[in-house]
């Protein structure tokens, strides 16, 4: 039999005691205003957090970038970190659905309290916890992400800033060289199906290419594909597409080609996106498939495809050999072997080295954000361009190289000597670049500040 | 003849109320005790715990098994995601009208799924969750593809503020969802407490003697479908308001996330539905402090929970079916 | 004039000829057993009228009046009320709620009212009405366990009691003294013959004994047709019925009848 | 010799069988009757291990047959022919009849193959349409088919639970007496359960009257088929 | 006419290993009255250990063999250590309605499906991988023209084509093909008949769990290996299931053939994110028109 006394009683007593609990339950829960200690900063150590999908289709190559920033930060740890203090990297796997990333993100503000994001991997995840992290004023420093969006109107998103071009500056500039050396071509495009892809049709009509055949790779990405590229290729070669440019992910860049291969389609020129030109992944994947490295090395030879630093294949250039000595002593991830990812990683380590060290020994948030977007040219890395942040834009690299790869599978630039190239993410004109890339210190630390 | 009749004099709604009061007064004393993270995944929970009632709904009172309720959770999402992007509407008139929506999408679900069974329903709605999301990328120019519809709960209102101070951006996503969930708690509960989960119940345990008392049950059985979308597309709102509405919110793994967490609480209760949500919200957190004493490698903690969960999973299936809140919670004892 | 009368009934399954020109005619205030081997076709009849089988042709008046086969579901609009073979409880509901949902004739409360939690008027009404049929039934000490914790002949109780709470003008009973005792038979006979007063009763039941006790008119069934109609005692004397339940030709079965007679 | 003990079976909280005790000779036909609900099912399904009972005996040939699945009593000799011509109906005739010896296939290659033809002896309907899928044929020539089933399996006990299930009288003697002649030539043992208990007592030695799961009478045949009184009691006519 | 004969024979190499996941799906579903939704977890990791075998540097042709019986042999863990506990579970009050027996395997397969994905994971991260072919995957000169069609497809057909005609054969012409039959279609009278019903269901997953991870190394050289990456043959081998008759095994095999022309006719012709919806399409369709598919049982609907 249940308590009479609690059946009698009114309704408008259980709102009030709803009320009453409420109140207090709020007052006792309100948490009081930050402190005037920086989060994530002690005297002895700087935790930064960064999420990436480590895990599910959507990993294979980005989970390898974290490992090369924590390889490169441990370095810097080793040589006695930066003013004394040591660089934690937290890293959460957000498996590519944003529905979880809005949780990582949660958990490495409010539990880990890092004092900033770095190096975070994916669009559209970022594209679900940015806003936030903007409004808590927490530094989200060089974004893996291409999509201009992030980083055109500073005064949306203040605290990002990017690590690589974007997508449209590097199809703009690719569709420099496609327009000046592949006119008498028929071109056509095979493009994921999400900002990366799209972005990089965008950027390319811009700089007037035109398609034959425009193919989506379908959602590549979601690791979902029922037959390869088999469709898609089969259009290419009836449309007698002579050169095919590819907006997508390197396994799908390796899926095209085997297809290409199949139905003995070869057309006279691939051009990919530097996304998707990973030699090791191209290679890894063909590998797989019993398909030997010389003669997948055979099959890349000649691909065209640009990028903003070094080719990892540049064996004497100073800083791939400087990364590549630092990763094989301290890269713990599971797999290190050296490439586009790695490379990519360690140079995002040493530009989160050269901020951290250019603010000084007064860490704050609201100071290492000012102190990017003011000093980008302070900040030279491996990259064989400038970063590009200023008031106006928080767009990292704004310049290209164009390359072709040989049959050793490194990049080399299609000019006799390497010419850049750089444009913005709008309409603007694509013009060289003169810039001279400060030698990296025989330690491999940043010299700066 | 009249026997007299010996029942209380008791109202359902207040029994459910009574319920919802408790709820909330727990989940604001827990939230109070709660650092920022935790009071973020609490609203999780509470966001959850609204798309696992809609399985208890459909798959434990009405024996319908749906593996698609994250499609519905995503119409949710969009309709509202649209309506307060393109017509700048306040979430507090999109989230009603975007249940509408959803309500609309399980009727026409629910007139597919009446002439199947078993499973035949059940991969039919595994089709369905892995096929709508893409539609965001079909209708690129207004669901603007797999970078989705950028959406929040924003900020608390002046009189909220003035009211209870200024809460932080945690504790304001869990205040927007504390009130749906303690409306979703309480309909659910009367739901449950009247005929009409009597009736849904009679039809998952027998149709045919369902039929016989007057139950037309293929109507009733599309609008438990209705009924359990408006609870997932609730849910699929409130998912979204966390930051983004887009095919990535909404995967086919998150369908089977709440059948997992409607499976582990208890199928059959509002309760276990509770529990559910907060083991499967929770577990990797649990997980993380257990392996954080161990050296283990970044392949082995990241698949752990996935890992534990299934297996619970199974281990739930296979001992213990009726789950953590078992099968004495729904026998409705009124005395 | 019937209550329930049904003509020329005829039901294919697939080649299988199930019902054959069966009729059947139900006077008001009577009680109407259906008595046949096992396979006559006697629930496929019930599951005509109740609506579970849909007849290849045939007519069906039902108080009175021509009607189209009714669903099952619509049963209760015509006043008829029927149990299953097997009980048919539902497991997943207490006894009470059981009786209940055979209850709820006028759908006092609906969908809106119930979820704001509106209806606890109408529950109490349905719950008060699954009373009186569980007391009359004699199970209302029963009404807060489930059918799984309940014997054999109680869920015949508590199915009788579900039968009987929309206070029905034509009960089907199948089998309803299946698995229960002499005594329990005795009862449920009783219960029958009071019952009688408020409405027409057809039963589907083997045990002959308790069909010629109770009932005022019999049809006999075999190979899904009507093989003899009218009292108990004109219709145990028919050959054919004869012939039908000691399952010889007829001739030696008319031998047989002379044997039993002797 | 079938002998069964102090058998208790129950489907939850519903007995079907309440302590039921009989004996069953060698090589005679023994008939179990009642109504419909008596047990007389349950009690054919208890022994054939289709269902477990919750306390007492059965023994065959001295062997307790308690705990024993159904697919291993039947290679112990006895062979149950459930209610309602239980065929598969998507398997042809022959498939039908084979699949009862499967089991003896491996040790009595030759003999499997001689069960088999005799089977179409007995039931020479059944070889006309050996190539037929059971499922087209009558009803009668399913319960033939049912008890070949049965037999090729070469029993020395038969379960035989209502041959005469809906089918015509003519078939149903004939049916009868191809069992009567297989228990007097070849020694079979025969357990019969009938709810046309004229046709069972006819042919049976001896015969067990089952009422709500008790036996209320055991006794020899004929002394059952003349007890007037207890048939009126007990199976209504 | 490029586009169309190449639609033509992508579809067929395609549908012949959706044929092969449809068969194990009707197998399993009618030896056991289970639907499988773990049936491609365990194709995926029976790959991954041939993927290993291969890069430790022993031949295709043993890891291949290896990755079929590990199939067999988690079919058969699979029914020993979940299925057939949960059949035996006794009735409780949740157990007792129709709809949740039947929602019970199916959700104990996913988390079968969630358990092995995980442990994938953990053994061989989630790292995207190819798996190797053993013939050419390069087209063969159909009138100066090549075509989507190689030694490999022509391996794929044959080996699925093989194998279907062996597994009717052997459900045809066999004992324990008759007594796997007899036990799916009737366990009662199988029992009767002295069928060891537990060994032939066991059997039933064994083929299955084979038929599958068959699927698997066949599948595997032209869409890449990970965690996930067969999840989507699943869905499109119970579509194939479903269009067929899920309680057929020819009806599995037309099914098969029928869906994968329709998705690469989608791809060829249209595009290929629109598989998905052509899948739910056709589905959708099957069910309204033809409920129990091309070659399935009538409804027999008793009360």
């Amino acid at each position: 039999m249940r308590n009479r006394a609690s059946l009698s009683r009114s309704p408008r007593s259980f709102i009030s005691t709803a009320a009453v609990v409420l109140a207090g339950a709020l007052a006792l829960s309100a948490v009081p205003a930050q402190g005037a200690s920086t989060p994530g900063v002690s005297a002895t150590e700087i935790v930064l957090g960064m999420q990436l999908p480590q895990t599910g289709p959507a990993s294979p190559g980005y989970n390898k970038v974290d490992d090369a920033m924590r390889a490169y930060f441990d370095y810097v740890n080793s040589k006695g970190g930066v003013y004394g203090r040591k660089i934690t990297l937290v890293v959460k796997d957000d498996t590519y659905k944003a529905g979880l990333t809005v949780s990582t993100a949660s958990a490495l503000i409010n539990k880990d309290k890092v004092f900033a994001m770095v190096g975070s991997v994916g669009t559209q995840t970022h594209i679900s916890v940015i806003k936030d992290i903007n409004r808590r004023g927490i530094p989200d420093l060089f974004v893996n992400s291409g999509y201009s969006g992030f980083y055109t109107d500073p005064k949306k998103y203040p605290t990002t800033f990017g690590a690589l071009g974007t997508y449209v500056v590097e199809a703009k500039i690719l569709g420099k060289h496609i327009k000046e050396n592949f006119a008498k071509n028929t071109v056509g495009i095979v493009y994921q199906t999400d900002d990366f892809g799209r972005n990089t049709v965008e950027g390319l009509a811009t700089a007037g290419v035109t398609f034959t055949a425009k193919k989506t790779a379908a959602t590549f990405i979601a690791g979902t594909q029922g037959s390869g590229l088999d469709a898609q290729m089969q259009q290419l070669k009836d449309n007698n597409v002579d050169v095919v440019v590819v907006g997508a992910v390197a396994s799908a860049f390796a899926a095209a080609v085997s297809s290409a291969n199949k139905i003995g389609y070869k057309p006279a020129q691939w051009i990919v996106i530097s996304v998707g030109a990973d030699a090791t992944t191209f290679q890894t994947i063909l590998g797989a498939r019993g398909i030997a490295p010389a003669v997948s090395a055979a099959l890349l030879a000649g691909t065209i495809s640009a990028s903003h630093a070094p080719s990892p294949g540049e064996a004497d250039d100073e800083f791939v050999k400087a990364y590549k000595k630092i990763n094989d002593e301290f890269n713990k991830g599971p797999d290190k072997r050296w490439d586009n990812n790695v490379l990519q990683g360690m140079n995002i380590g040493y530009l989160t080295t050269s901020a951290l060290l250019g603010v000084g020994k007064d860490l704050t948030r609201p100071g290492i954000i000012k102190y990017v977007e003011a000093n980008a040219a302070k900040l030279p890395s491996a990259a064989l361009s400038p970063l590009g942040y200023s008031t106006k834009t928080h767009e990292a690299f704004t310049g290209f190289w164009i390359g072709k790869y040989d049959a050793t599978t490194v990049l080399k630039p299609v000019d006799a000597t390497r010419k850049v190239w750089t444009t913005d993410s709008a309409k603007g004109p694509v013009t060289e670049l003169k810039y001279t890339r400060p030698a990296i210190a025989a330690d491999a630390l940043p010299k700066v500040g | 003849m009249r026997a007299v009749s010996k029942a209380k004099n008791h109202s359902i709604a207040r029994k459910s109320l009574r319920r919802t009061i408790f709820f909330v007064a727990a989940i604001l004393f827990a939230a109070s005790t709660f650092d920022a993270y935790n009071q973020a995944q609490l609203a999780v929970v509470l966001i959850l715990f609204i798309g696992v009632l809609s399985v208890t709904l459909l798959t434990g009172i009405s024996g319908q098994l749906s593996l698609g309720q994250g499609a519905l959770m995503a119409v949710g999402g969009y309709c509202m995601a649209l309506l307060m992007i393109n017509q700048n509407y306040s979430l507090w008139v999109a989230i009603p009208l975007a249940i509408v929506g959803s309500a609309l999408a399980g009727l026409l679900l629910g007139i597919a799924a009446a002439r199947l069974t078993g499973p035949y329903l059940a991969g039919t709605t595994l089709v369905i969750a892995l096929a709508i999301p893409t539609l965001a990328n079909r209708f690129m120019s207004v669901l603007k593809g797999d970078e989705g519809l950028p959406v929040d709960v924003g900020y608390p209102p002046v009189w909220f503020t003035n009211l209870f101070g200024e809460p932080s951006y945690e504790q304001w996503q869990l205040y927007v969802a504390l009130p749906f969930a303690a409306i979703a708690l309480f309909l659910a509960s009367n739901i449950l407490l009247s005929r009409t989960g009597r009736m849904w119940r009679a039809i998952r345990d027998n149709e045919t003697a369902a039929a016989l008392s007057g139950v037309n049950f293929s109507r009733q059985k599309i609008f438990v479908f209705v009924v359990s979308a408006t609870f997932a597309g609730l849910s699929g709102a409130l998912y979204g308001l966390r930051g983004l509405v887009g095919p990535s919110v909404y995967p086919v793994s998150l369908s089977l996330l709440l059948l997992t967490a409607a499976v582990l609480g208890g199928i059959r209760s509002i309760f276990g539905a509770f529990i559910g949500t907060v083991i499967v919200v929770f577990l990797p957190d649990w997980i993380d402090a257990v392996l954080h004493q161990f050296e283990l490698s970044e392949q082995v903690s990241n698949f752990m929970p996935a890992l534990v969960s299934s297996l619970l999973l199974i281990l739930t299936v296979v001992i213990n079916p009726a789950g953590v809140a078992g099968t004495h919670l729904h026998k409705h004892k009124h005395k | 004039m019937s209550v329930l009368a049904i003509a020329n009934l005829r039901v294919n399954f697939g080649g299988l000829i199930a019902l054959d020109d069966v009729f059947i005619d139900v006077a008001p205030n009577s009680i109407v057993g259906l008595i046949g081997p096992n396979g006559a076709g006697k629930t496929t009849l019930f599951n005509c009228i109740s609506g579970l089988v849909a007849p290849t042709s045939g007519e069906i008046s039902i108080h009175g009046k021509k009607v189209d086969w009714p669903k099952s579901y619509e049963l209760a609009n015509f006043e008829i009320s029927r149990t299953l073979q097997g009980v048919g409880l539902f497991s997943g509901l207490s006894v009470i709620e059981n009786v209940m949902m055979g209850a709820d004739k006028k759908r006092e409360s609906n969908f809106l009212k119930d979820l704001f939690g509106l209806s606890a008027k109408s529950e109490r009404k349905l719950r008060a009405k699954a009373q009186d049929a569980l007391a009359w039934a004699g199970a209302l000490d029963l009404a807060d366990k489930t059918p799984s914790e309940l014997t054999y002949p109680e869920t015949k109780r508590v199915s009788i009691a579900r039968a009987l709470v929309s206070e029905p003008k034509i009960l089907l009973l199948d089998e309803p003294a299946a698995g229960l005792g002499q005594d329990d038979i005795d009862k449920f006979a009783d219960l029958l013959r009071q019952l009688k007063q408020r409405c027409a009763i057809i039963i589907v039941e083997h045990h002959v004994d308790f069909i010629g006790a109770i009932s005022d008119q019999v049809y006999v069934l075999n190979f899904g047709k009507v093989i003899a109609s009218g009292s108990f005692d004109t219709v145990k004397r028919d050959p054919a019925v004869l012939a039908a339940y000691l399952g010889t030709s007829n001739q030696s079965g008319k031998d047989q009848l002379g044997a039993q007679n002797a | 010799m079938l002998e069964v003990k102090d058998l208790v079976t129950s489907f939850g909280s519903v007995i079907a069988l309440d302590g039921v005790s009989f004996t069953a000779q060698e090589s005679k036909i023994t008939t179990v009757i009642g109504a419909n609900g008596a047990g007389k099912s349950t009690l054919l399904r208890t022994i054939s291990g289709l269902e477990h009972p919750a306390s007492g005996s059965i023994t065959w040939s001295g062997k307790s047959l308690i705990g024993m699945r159904a697919e291993d009593i039947v290679r112990d000799g006895i062979a149950h022919v459930p209610e309602g011509h239980a065929v598969i109906s998507e398997l042809s005739v022959e498939e039908n009849i084979s699949m009862g010896s499967l089991f003896r296939l491996r040790k009595f290659k030759a003999d499997v193959q001689a069960a088999q033809d005799e089977m179409f002896e007995l039931f020479p309907r059944l070889k006309e349409r050996r190539k037929q899928l059971a499922g087209t044929l009558s009803g009668g020539e399913r319960q033939m088919l049912a008890i070949s089933r049965a037999l090729v399996s070469r029993p020395k006990l038969l379960l035989l639970d209502e041959p005469s299930l809906g089918l015509a009288p003519l078939v149903v003697e004939q049916i009868i007496d191809s069992i009567n002649i297989l228990c007097r030539t070849t020694g079979l043992t025969v357990l019969l359960v009938e709810q046309n208990a004229n046709t069972a007592l006819g042919v049976a030695d001896h015969g067990v009257l089952l009422a709500l799961g008790k036996v209320v009478a055991d006794r020899p045949a004929a002394e059952l088929k003349a007890d007037a009184n207890l048939r009126a009691a007990y199976l209504g006519y | 006419m490029d586009t169309f004969l190449a639609a033509l024979f992508s579809g067929s190499s395609r549908g012949a290993i959706y044929a092969l996941v449809a068969l194990g799906l009707v197998i399993v579903w009618r030896g056991a009255g289970i639907l499988n939704y773990a049936q491609m977890g365990q194709a995926m990791f029976s790959t991954y250990i041939a993927s290993t075998m291969i890069t430790n540097g022993n031949s295709y042709w043993l890891a291949f063999v290896v990755a079929i019986l590990v199939g067999a042999v988690m079919g058969v863990l699979l029914d020993i250590l979940v299925m057939r506990p949960l059949s035996n579970k006794k009735k409780t009050e949740l157990l007792s309605s129709e709809s949740m027996r039947a929602a019970i395997p199916v959700i104990a397969s996913l988390g079968i499906l969630g358990a092995l994905q995980a442990l994938a994971g953990i053994i061989w991260a989630a790292e995207e991988r190819g798996f190797p072919a053993p013939y050419a995957q390069e087209g063969f000169t159909v009138a100066n023209n090549v075509m989507p069609f190689t030694s490999f497809d022509v391996f794929v057909i044959t080996v699925v084509l093989s194998t279907l005609a062996l597994t009717s054969l052997f459900f045809k012409k066999t004992g324990v093909g008759l007594a796997m039959r007899a036990t799916a279609l009737n366990s009662e009278v199988a029992r009767l008949s002295g069928i060891r019903t537990n060994f032939t269901r066991s059997l039933s997953w064994a083929f299955s769990g084979a038929a599958s991870s068959l699927a698997g190394l066949l599948i595997t050289p032209t869409s890449n290996l990970s965690p996930n990456t067969l999840d989507l043959v699943l869905i499109i081998g119970f579509t194939a299931a479903v269009v067929g008759g899920l309680d057929s095994p020819a009806g599995a095999v037309i099914g098969g053939f029928l869906v994968g022309m329709v998705i690469s006719f989608v791809s060829f012709y249209d595009t290929p994110e629109d598989v998905f919806l052509a899948i739910l399409a056709v589905l959708i369709l099957v069910l309204i028109i033809r409920p129990r598919g091309i070659l399935g049982a009538k409804d027999a609907r008793r009360v």
